[in-house]
């Protein structure tokens, strides 16, 4: 099925879906490498769990599993758990170090 | 008879007792030396019972033990002996208290270290001769090298780590392939044991192709610990550094040993085709060391390039493979033993006297050392293979029978270089004894002391013993496994074991 | 139908869990100011129950419990045990180790302790759901460990790097549990074992194989997912390096057993080669990159990533003989580890100042018992036979041999021979005499306590016994091996996540 | 069993009342702009507040796309746990911190030279895989609704272990975040 | 019927005396030491005595004794101990042990001031046992021991003064030019096991004896490796230079071993060999050749030497190559003769030399010697017996021995005489020097003043006497009477052409050149003492080149020991060693290294390089999966590689 008939019969194809959350996800990797704070790292890494939270509940759509949904919702506490831990870490780093340059964390290094 | 049974375990739990022993209780005086005294001498004893009580013209391993140890996989401990490894093992038991009195004096400080490690080392040079399981032979021959090294670091003299890591890599990488080919032979056969494994080798049943590499794998592994040239980088430096009683039995014995047991003796098709390089190779070795001990200023690294041009010889015994030359092999691994624990005891003990090995501060001794003297140019004489001592034996063996079952070439070769083993022994005694005397030789300096005594004229009678009887020994030495045990063989079967030999020498 | 309460299933981690509520609610009873090492006490003796409890698991019919989200099998248990081996030793080393009036000792043996539910649940857990909370728990606590002296430079860096790493990574690991839900509808690894080789889309299973596989790799610190290993190892205090380096790597490598042997074994013809490569990557860079090391504790971070590919070499093994050498050699690991962090520990001090080589020279000299301890760890991370590491390696390339990777084993003693190299550099400094120049003016008094002299028993003896008498342990992991097999589909379990069947060994 | 082909019941209203195709399209095609959007912004915004609102659009843009998918109950915990406490997190500490912009630093050449080529990789290898995988079908307006009974009565017997488990997890991240985060007796170590 | 004679204590005792004295000596009063240094090698020539008297008695030779118990018993290989007992070593123990007896009883009055009286008389001792042993031994291997015993005794010996560098660089020297002899003994071993299959002197002779037609080949190979080991020990030409540095030794010892005995064990070994040496004419003909060449070489160094010691040394290296010759044509019984009676005349020498060293308080240089006749006439007179008879005048003992050698010489074909007359050559200047020596010696006015010389005690005047009585009366047995004595041992050689008036006439001959040898001494060194210098210098260079040697220490030296030593230092040294294998064990640990530092700098410290590294792992994993490698791959005909692939 093109997804030109898809648009005839008003369905969006759960491909597409898919295909955002990589992209999300790629982002988020990419986010990842060129953010220079700690913070809008870690953001990135919360954007990437999103993507996957997207593949999950398409997938979840598609086989009409419940599961795919609690999965998410299992993440989204992983990530609020995260969310506290990482902060917290953020905040010790900053104490430590007073910046939160992704690039001067390089104490330790060879 | 129950002994009988069990005198292998006791040779190994021993030395192993006597090492927790000494690592347990505190390290107060000569406490350790006493108790490493006490542990080797019982040891030696026991040793003594194997030839005392072997069975000549029993067919297979003596005091046999073979019990399961691990059940998957299936490694047995499987020890026994037979006229290869017999008198080994009782070498080994002899070196231990005379390492022990090396170390008497020259061990100064943490006694209790090294005499633990000493004694470990022991067990595992035991190990390693006895074990008939290739696991538990391989467990042994690994663990040899770990009291070594430290030792070597501990007690080096001037840069022991270097030399330690030198002296462990050299040795421990080799054994990788080994490991490997070992582990390649279970995957095949689903045995460690030796005897089974030679019967499945010799049953053709192997694929060729891989036993080649398995062989080779384990050629190399024993060539680098002999060391054959020219793998023999480490030997002169651990020589340097490592403390006498260490020094003296780091050589040869265990690559020979294995050499002959595990390669020769396990793959017989293998190990003769690679024979004439390993021929040539051991020819090599014999000059190159004695040309190169000829220009060295330590006498350890003389003593080194000395040892690489004797264990050269042993080498061309066994690659010669003539029944005649494996006798003299073994024969001069005993004999080498002995010597070069009495040169490095002597050398020792001049180095603790002197605090130098450099052999130009040295010089007219004579007078004032006369019986250390005495009993260097009687070991020197040994070493050179002076008839009536023991050298001359195994040389003449291996000699011979490499001149009448080899090649005539290569003996001359070789006889060439064993010629020239008298220059340099013959130098280093002169510049080290006679002469005018060194600044060296004014300094007060105790002769031999009643203990070193003890420890070198027995070795000294030895020597002149096994020159002049050595029937003592060769007929326990040609009871042996794993290589053909008829009389005269010029060569090993092409295949099988059961193949009769034509003569030797007899034209 | 299965008789045994569920709740027996996961009885180690149930009393891990109500131990560390216990440490915590001691603690907050505790006046403040009062000294709370007696926490550490509590704790160890809550892992020292749970271990035993774990073994007395063995008693149990090999199951599933809660509708089929964890199992209990030789396999577990073999690493429950040993997961709670190693917190109960790194637990012992931290109550001499630890300073005795900050650093909120409360919560670090509560951490410790839930560090180790999490653990322990990660290696039970037979739904990718458990699997991902399990792991979660376990890094978090890894995280919040590693930057544990927060007021240092090193720490909370140490801690950074880890946790944005580890949550990098992890998301890997969740978009391929994504996929490969995507390609089965379902997240129960026995269902997905099922389900997986006849799934329509079978590139949807590869890449979620080959991802969750990152998510793996990077706790296990495999090559190219190692990057962060020497940096955390250095920053974090020392007796959590004992930990981190040991416990939550068990788990991750019973976690990877399960996901290649139970979860895709039809695709062995894809992971073996790729873990093959992984192996021989991790090993030589592992080896190489920490020949010029000076640090002590970077060293045996590049140590442990050498290691990981020896184990890694097990996994070209066939079947049962693979999954037996890969478990043995991760308690040798295990046991090895510890005990050389163990000393490592004692010898610098919680507070340490980076420990470097030269600061072990003459160690033997100092403190005997202190350089023997370390020279015979160090010797058992060479391969030295009569220690755990010779019966590792050797199981670990025997499997590879046994599978047909010659080449693989070859390449991993080599790897070992390299590795003596300086494994060696740090044995001979401490064999060495020590010079008067050298002065060892950053020496540390070691604290030699009843606990942490405990925990380095514990750790040689541990060594010992898989160096001499393997057997056992052996014969566990060998069991283990056999129940680590997807049971054969069944009409009622095609799709869906719950099965109640007991399972046949 | 969880595998009932649909969940939607009977007396249960579409989720959305303008139930067209064409809707649906642009629904989608908004959010999943403003997703992409708010992604990238998340990327070029140079201060972490701009990053932070960005990820807030992301997020509930999302909840919007679950809710085409007909997850309801997670577009609601989506808006209320992500966008709403975890985001307040962030800009919480944001503003703790005080973080500014951007530092101009030399940043990781290794970050550009292997890091975007594996990027690019890794989203071609999945776009690939997703491209070519067959009968993922596909989702209307038409479809039914998860609702949260259903979700619930899965997590609550099926998979109660995960939920009881998370409580540990729960625990620990406030435990980590106490032991990081406070300023505390810890400190009196570093005098010597 | 055969009794038993107890050999074996013929090398035992000496053997015991060794041990104690050696052990033992150093806490012994002075006069036990001499008691049992003296003992043992006189119970031992009473062992001998007894033997003889025995073989006299009717007892057959050859006659053996085989130690019950083997040596050497190793897969092909079987060496018993056996000793032998024939005409052969029948007159080698009455020399050895005889003269070898009179010499330990010099030296008790010779050494009797010296520090290590009762080390050097073990060595004596030691080198007694070796040296019957070698005498005795029914086999190679077993010669072969004393062949290298006599050779450590000789070394120990040589080396006695050890504190004289050159004393122990002489002592040095000696064994191992004795050992590239041994080289080619050694080789010669190995060649008669592979062709004979023993090392058996009996079994080999038998073994020839039942293949008549074997002859050359191999066994002139054989021969010649014999040979080799032949110079070594006997100094001939080109081994020869060990002896005159080992005059370094005490006098006695020179007598003994550098004279007497030790030295003539390689004319012993050819003779006892000889059935192989006489299946090759090119062998033989090789030491005929090498005798005459040796004997002529040192007798032209001998004239121009200054050291009473070297002078002798030298002379007796021109015996030896006598011998040699002797063996050379077959003449075994004449250099056994020789070997017998210049065991008489040079022990004498040496003995009177060292008499009048030990006169002259220790002075060796001839030119600081003269008119020492009167103050010393015992050893004047018993001097002039050995000059007499090494000189080769009848009747003294020299005189019938060399020209039996001569004579037969002339007797074989023109090769023979070409021979034959280096050896008159020989004769003139063996003469000539020895008279020069007696002369610078004995007569004229003594040319130092501040020495006093005396004549030495009777402990060393009796053996000289008795030694002076033998080299007047040592030859009149006679070469026929001694060749057929010994022609069951050696064989008796057969001379054509040789008539009665042809020997005459040869006689003559050299009796006439040994006359002018000694005219040519007279005139030179006596009448006009300034002659002798006068013609050093009307022939610059020929002089200088004797009194060098020929420079062959020298020539040695840079061709074969500097080159070795320079090779081993600087090509094996540093090329091989540390360059070549040093360096790649060197460069193998850079490579490591290198590529540690290098991974390394993987450890950027960066966390966003490193998050690049995941991304790079995630992205390599997924391709690795995803990409069917074996059907990319088999595009690519090189790579037929089992990898993943699905």
């Amino acid at each position: 099925m093109t997804p030109a008939s898809h648009l005839l019969q008003q369905e969006i194809p759960l491909t597409w879906y898919l295909l955002l959350s990589a992209a999300l996800f790629s982002l988020g990797v990419i986010g990842f490498l060129i953010k220079r704070n700690l913070i809008t790292v870690f953001m990135s890494i919360e954007l990437m769990l999103n993507a996957v939270n997207l593949s999950f509940v398409t997938f979840a759509h598609q086989w009409h599993m419940v599961k795919g949904q609690i999965f998410v919702f299992f993440v989204m506490m992983v990530a609020a758990a995260e969310a506290a831990v990482g902060l917290a870490i953020i905040i010790a780093v900053f104490r430590a170090r007073t910046t939160l340059a992704v690039d001067r964390i390089d104490l330790m290094k060879l | 008879m129950a002994i009988n049974e069990s005198i292998l375990t006791w040779i190994l739990l021993v030395p192993l007792a006597g090492a927790v022993l000494v690592a347990l209780l505190p390290d107060r005086g000569k406490l350790p030396a006493w108790l490493a005294l006490l542990t080797s001498l019982v040891s030696f004893g026991l040793t003594l019972h194997l030839p005392a009580h072997f069975v000549l013209g029993q067919h297979g391993f003596q005091y046999e033990i073979n019990r399961p140890w691990i059940e998957n996989p299936a490694i047995f401990y499987h020890v026994g002996v037979d006229g290869l490894s017999l008198w080994l093992v009782v070498l080994v038991g002899l070196l231990a208290p005379v390492g022990v009195l090396a170390s008497w004096n020259a061990i100064k400080d943490r006694r209790k270290v090294f005499y633990a490690l000493f004694l470990v080392q022991q067990t595992a040079m035991f190990g390693v001769f006895i074990s008939l399981d290739l696991m538990v032979y391989y467990g042994f021959w690994e663990l040899s090298l770990v009291p070594m090294a430290i030792l070597i670091a501990m007690y080096g003299r001037k840069d022991g780590p270097k030399a330690a890591i030198k002296f462990f890599l050299f040795t421990f990488i080799p054994s990788a392939p080994l490991l490997v080919a070992i582990l390649w032979l279970y995957a095949r056969t689903g045995t460690f044991d030796f005897v089974e494994l030679r019967l499945l080798i010799d049953s053709g049943s192997m694929p060729t192709g891989a036993l080649w590499w398995v062989a080779l794998a384990f050629l190399f592994a024993f060539a680098v610990k002999v060391p054959v040239f020219p793998l023999h980088g480490w030997l002169a430096d651990t020589f340097t550094e490592a403390p006498v009683a260490m020094a003296m039995v780091v050589a040869g014995k265990l690559g020979l040993y294995s050499m002959l047991r595990f390669h020769v003796g396990l793959f017989p098709v293998q190990s003769r085709a690679v024979a004439p390089i390993l021929v040539a190779l051991a020819v090599i070795g014999i000059l190159y060391g004695a040309c190169l001990a000829l220009v060295q200023r330590d006498f350890w690294r003389l003593l080194a390039f000395a040892a690489i041009s004797h264990l050269s010889l042993i080498t061309l015994g066994i690659y010669g493979l003539t029944f005649t030359g494996w006798d003299g092999a073994i024969y001069q691994i005993l004999n080498h033993g002995v010597v070069d624990a009495a040169l490095f005891l002597l050398l020792g003990i001049l180095e603790t006297r002197y605090a130098t090995s450099q052999i130009a501060a040295y010089g007219g001794l004579a007078s004032r050392v006369p019986q250390t003297a005495t009993l260097f140019v009687i070991t020197s004489l040994a070493m050179i293979g002076l008839p009536m001592l023991n050298g001359f034996v195994g040389e003449f063996l291996i000699l011979s029978s490499t001149f009448t079952g080899v090649s005539h070439g290569w003996a001359i070769a070789a006889t060439l270089g064993v010629i020239l083993g008298a220059a340099y022994m013959l130098w280093l005694v002169q510049r080290l004894f006679y002469g005018p005397e060194s600044e060296l030789a004014m300094r007060p300096a105790a002769d031999l002391r009643l203990g070193e005594l003890a420890v070198l004229w027995p070795l000294a009678i030895l020597m002149l013993v096994m020159g002049l009887a050595p029937a003592i020994w060769i007929p326990s030495i040609e009871n042996r496994i794993g290589i053909p045990a008829l009389k005269g063989s010029t060569a090993l079967p092409a295949s099988s074991l059961s193949v009769s030999f034509q003569g030797e020498g007899q034209q | 139908m299965n008789s045994v309460p569920d709740i027996y299933r996961i009885l180690p981690e149930v009393i891990l869990t109500l131990t560390g509520v216990l440490v915590m609610l001691v603690d907050a009873s505790l006046p403040p100011g009062l000294p709370r090492r007696s926490l550490g006490w509590v704790a160890a003796t809550g892992t020292a129950v749970a271990y035993l409890a774990s073994i007395w698991q063995l008693s149990l019919p090999v199951g599933t419990g809660f509708y089929a989200t964890v199992e209990t099998s030789p396999f577990t248990v073999f690493f429950h045990a040993l997961i709670c081996g190693i917190v109960l030793v790194a637990l012992l080393l931290s109550l001499d180790s630890l300073p005795e009036d900050s650093h909120h000792q409360g919560e670090y043996y509560a951490l410790v302790v839930f560090g180790a539910v999490g653990m322990c649940l990660l290696t039970a857990a037979i739904e990718l759901l458990v699997v991902f909370i399990a792991l979660e728990i376990s890094s978090i606590a890894t995280y919040v460990l590693a930057g544990y002296r927060k007021e240092t430079a090193r720490g909370p860096e140490a801690a950074i790097k880890y946790f944005l790493l580890g949550s990098f990574a992890t998301a890997f690991l969740l978009y391929g549990v994504a996929l490969i839900f995507g390609a089965t509808g379902t997240t129960q690894i026995y269902d997905i074992a099922n389900l997986a080789p006849s799934a329509q889309n079978h590139s949807l299973v590869l890449a979620a194989l080959a991802l969750m596989l990152v998510g793996i790799l990077f706790k296990v610190s495999a090559v190219p997912f190692h990057v962060w290993t020497p940096d955390v190892y250095e920053g974090a205090p020392s007796p959590v390096v004992a930990l981190m380096s040991t416990a939550p790597k068990a788990a991750a490598f019973a976690l990877l057993l399960r996901v290649v042997y139970e979860m895709f074994p039809t695709l062995h013809s894809v992971w073996a080669p790729l873990l093959s490569i992984v192996a021989v990557l991790s090993m030589t860079v592992g080896n190489l990159a920490a020949l010029r090391q000076q640090n002590v504790k970077r060293m045996l971070a590049y140590s442990s990533i050498a290691h990981a590919g020896y184990l890694l070499a097990a996994f070209a093994g066939m079947g049962n003989a693979g999954i037996a050498a890969a478990s043995f050699y991760v308690a040798a690991y295990a046991a090895m580890n510890v005990g050389i962090f163990a000393v490592v520990t004692v010898v610098s001090g919680y507070d340490e100042n980076l420990p470097m080589i030269q600061d072990f020279r003459g160690l033997i000299y100092r403190s005997p018992l202190l350089g023997g301890l370390l020279i015979f760890f160090l010797a058992s991370l060479v391969g030295i036979p009569f220690t755990g590491g010779f019966f590792g390696k050797f199981y670990s390339f025997s499997a590879a041999v046994g599978g047909g990777a010659v080449w693989l084993a070859i390449i991993g003693l080599l790897n070992s021979g390299l590795a003596a190299a300086y494994y060696l550099r740090l044995a001979f400094a401490a064999a060495q005499r020590p010079s008067d120049e050298t002065g060892l003016t950053r020496s540390y008094e070691p604290r030699a306590g009843v606990a942490v002299i405990a925990a380095l028993l514990f750790a040689v003896a541990a060594t010992l016994i898989l160096g001499i008498v393997p057997g056992d342990v052996l014969h566990a992991a060998q069991t283990g091996a056999h129940t680590l097999q997807p049971p054969p589909p069944t009409a009622t379990e095609v799709i869906g996540i719950a099965t109640t069947q007991p399972r046949v060994p | 069993m969880l595998h009932e082909p649909s969940l939607s019941l009977p007396g249960f209203a579409p989720a959305l009342p303008v139930c067209d195709g064409t809707m649906h399209l642009i629904l989608f095609v908004l959010f999943a702009g403003l997703c992409l959007a708010g992604a990238i912004n998340l990327l070029l915004q140079s201060h972490p507040i701009n990053s932070a609102l960005s990820l807030i659009v992301v997020m509930t843009s999302l909840a919007v796309l679950y809710l085409l998918l007909g997850a309801e109950f997670l577009a609601a915990a989506q808006v209320i746990v992500y966008a709403g406490a975890i985001m307040v997190l962030f800009t919480f500490v944001v503003m703790l911190l005080n973080a500014g912009r951007e530092e101009r630093t030399l940043g990781s050449r290794v970050a550009r030279a292997v890091g975007f080529p594996a990027v690019v990789t890794i989203l071609g290898v999945l776009a690939t895989v997703i491209l070519r995988a067959q009968g993922l079908g596909s989702a209307s307006l038409h479809d039914g609704i998860t609702s949260t009974e259903e979700l619930s009565a899965v997590l609550f017997t099926k998979l109660l272990l995960p939920f009881e488990v998370t409580s540990v997890l729960i625990l620990i991240a406030i435990l980590g975040a106490v032991a990081l985060a406070r300023h505390g007796d810890g400190e009196r170590m570093d005098g010597k | 019927m055969n009794e038993h004679l107890n050999l074996w204590l013929i090398p035992l005792l000496p053997f015991a005396g060794f041990v104690i004295n050696g052990l033992l000596g150093r806490r012994l009063p002075k006069s036990l030491v001499t008691a049992i240094a003296l003992l043992a090698p006189l119970v031992s020539f009473g062992v001998v005595l007894n033997a003889v008297k025995a073989s006299g008695a009717g007892l057959v030779l050859p006659y053996s004794e085989t130690c019950p118990i083997g040596w050497i018993n190793a897969g092909a290989l079987h060496v018993d101990f056996s000793f032998v007992f024939d005409q052969l070593s029948l007159v080698m123990l009455l020399v050895v042990t005889g003269v070898g007896f009179l010499i330990h009883i010099y030296s008790v009055g010779y050494m009797s001031h010296e520090e290590g009286y009762w080390r050097f008389f073990s060595y004596m001792n030691l080198f007694m046992f070796f040296m019957t042993v070698l005498v005795l031994a029914g086999n190679a291997l077993l010669m072969f021991v004393g062949w290298e015993g006599v050779g450590l005794a000789s070394y120990l010996l040589i080396g006695f003064y050890y504190k004289k560098n050159s004393a122990a660089d002489a002592g040095k020297k000696a064994f191992i030019v004795n050992r590239i002899g041994d080289f080619g003994f050694l080789i010669g071993m190995f060649l008669l096991l592979a062709n004979f299959g023993t090392l058996s002197f009996s079994e080999i002779g038998a073994k020839l004896a039942a293949s008549p037609a074997w002859t050359g080949g191999v066994l002139t190979v054989i021969a010649l490796c014999l040979l080799l080991g032949a110079t070594g020990k006997s100094a001939q030409l080109p081994l020869y230079v060990w002896l005159p540095d080992a005059m370094e030794g005490p006098t006695p010892v020179s007598a003994l071993i550098h004279a007497a005995t030790m030295v003539t064990a390689g004319v012993y070994m050819i003779a006892r060999t000889h059935a192989i040496f006489d299946r090759s004419p090119f062998a033989l003909s090789v030491v005929a050749v090498v005798g005459a060449a040796t004997a002529l070489f040192a007798a032209t160094i001998g004239l121009v030497q200054n050291d009473i010691k070297r002078v002798l040394a030298y002379s007796t290296i021109s015996q030896l190559g006598y011998m040699f010759l002797g063996c050379g044509v077959t003449a075994y019984s004449a250099a056994i003769f020789h070997l017998m009676t210049h065991a008489f005349f040079k022990a004498l020498l040496f003995l009177a030399a060292g008499s009048v060293i030990h006169g002259m308080g220790g002075e060796q240089d001839l030119r600081k010697m003269g008119g020492l006749r009167k103050k010393m006439p015992v050893t004047f007179w018993t001097m002039t017996a050995a000059v007499f008879a090494i000189a080769g005048f009848p009747p003294f003992a020299g005189f019938f021995s060399k020209d039996a050698i001569l004579y037969a010489a002339f007797l074989q074909g023109t090769t023979g005489k070409l021979l034959w007359f280096v050896g008159v050559v020989t004769a003139l200047l063996t003469a000539f020097y020895m008279f020069r020596l007696w002369y610078l010696t004995f007569l004229g006015e003594s040319r130092s003043h501040d020495v006093h010389p005396h004549e030495s005690p009777w402990s060393m005047l009796g053996p000289l006497s008795i030694l002076a009585l033998l080299s007047v009366g040592g030859g009149w047995i006679g070469i026929e009477r001694f060749g057929a004595f010994l022609a069951p041992a050696v064989g008796r050689q057969t001379g054509e052409g040789g008539s009665a008036q042809l020997e005459i006439l040869l006689i003559l001959l050299a009796v006439a050149v040994a006359a002018l040898g000694w005219f040519m001494a007279h005139r030179l060194y006596h009448q006009r003492p300034e002659g002798a210098a006068q013609l050093a210098a009307a022939m610059p260079t020929g002089y200088k080149l004797l009194l060098n040697k020929y420079f062959v220490d020298e020539i040695y030296s840079y061709t074969f020991v500097k080159p070795l030593l320079a090779f081993s230092r600087f090509i094996l040294g540093w090329v091989v060693d540390t360059a070549v294998l040093g360096g790649l064990a060197w460069l193998l640990g850079g490579i490591a290294l290198l590529g540690g530092a290098i991974l390394q700098r993987w450890q950027s410290g960066n966390l966003r390089s490193y998050a690049a590294w995941l991304a790079f792992g995630a992205a390599a994993l997924l391709l690795f999966v995803l990409v069917p490698w074996t059907s990319v791959l088999a595009s690519f005909p090189v790579f037929h590689m089992n990898v993943a692939g699905h």
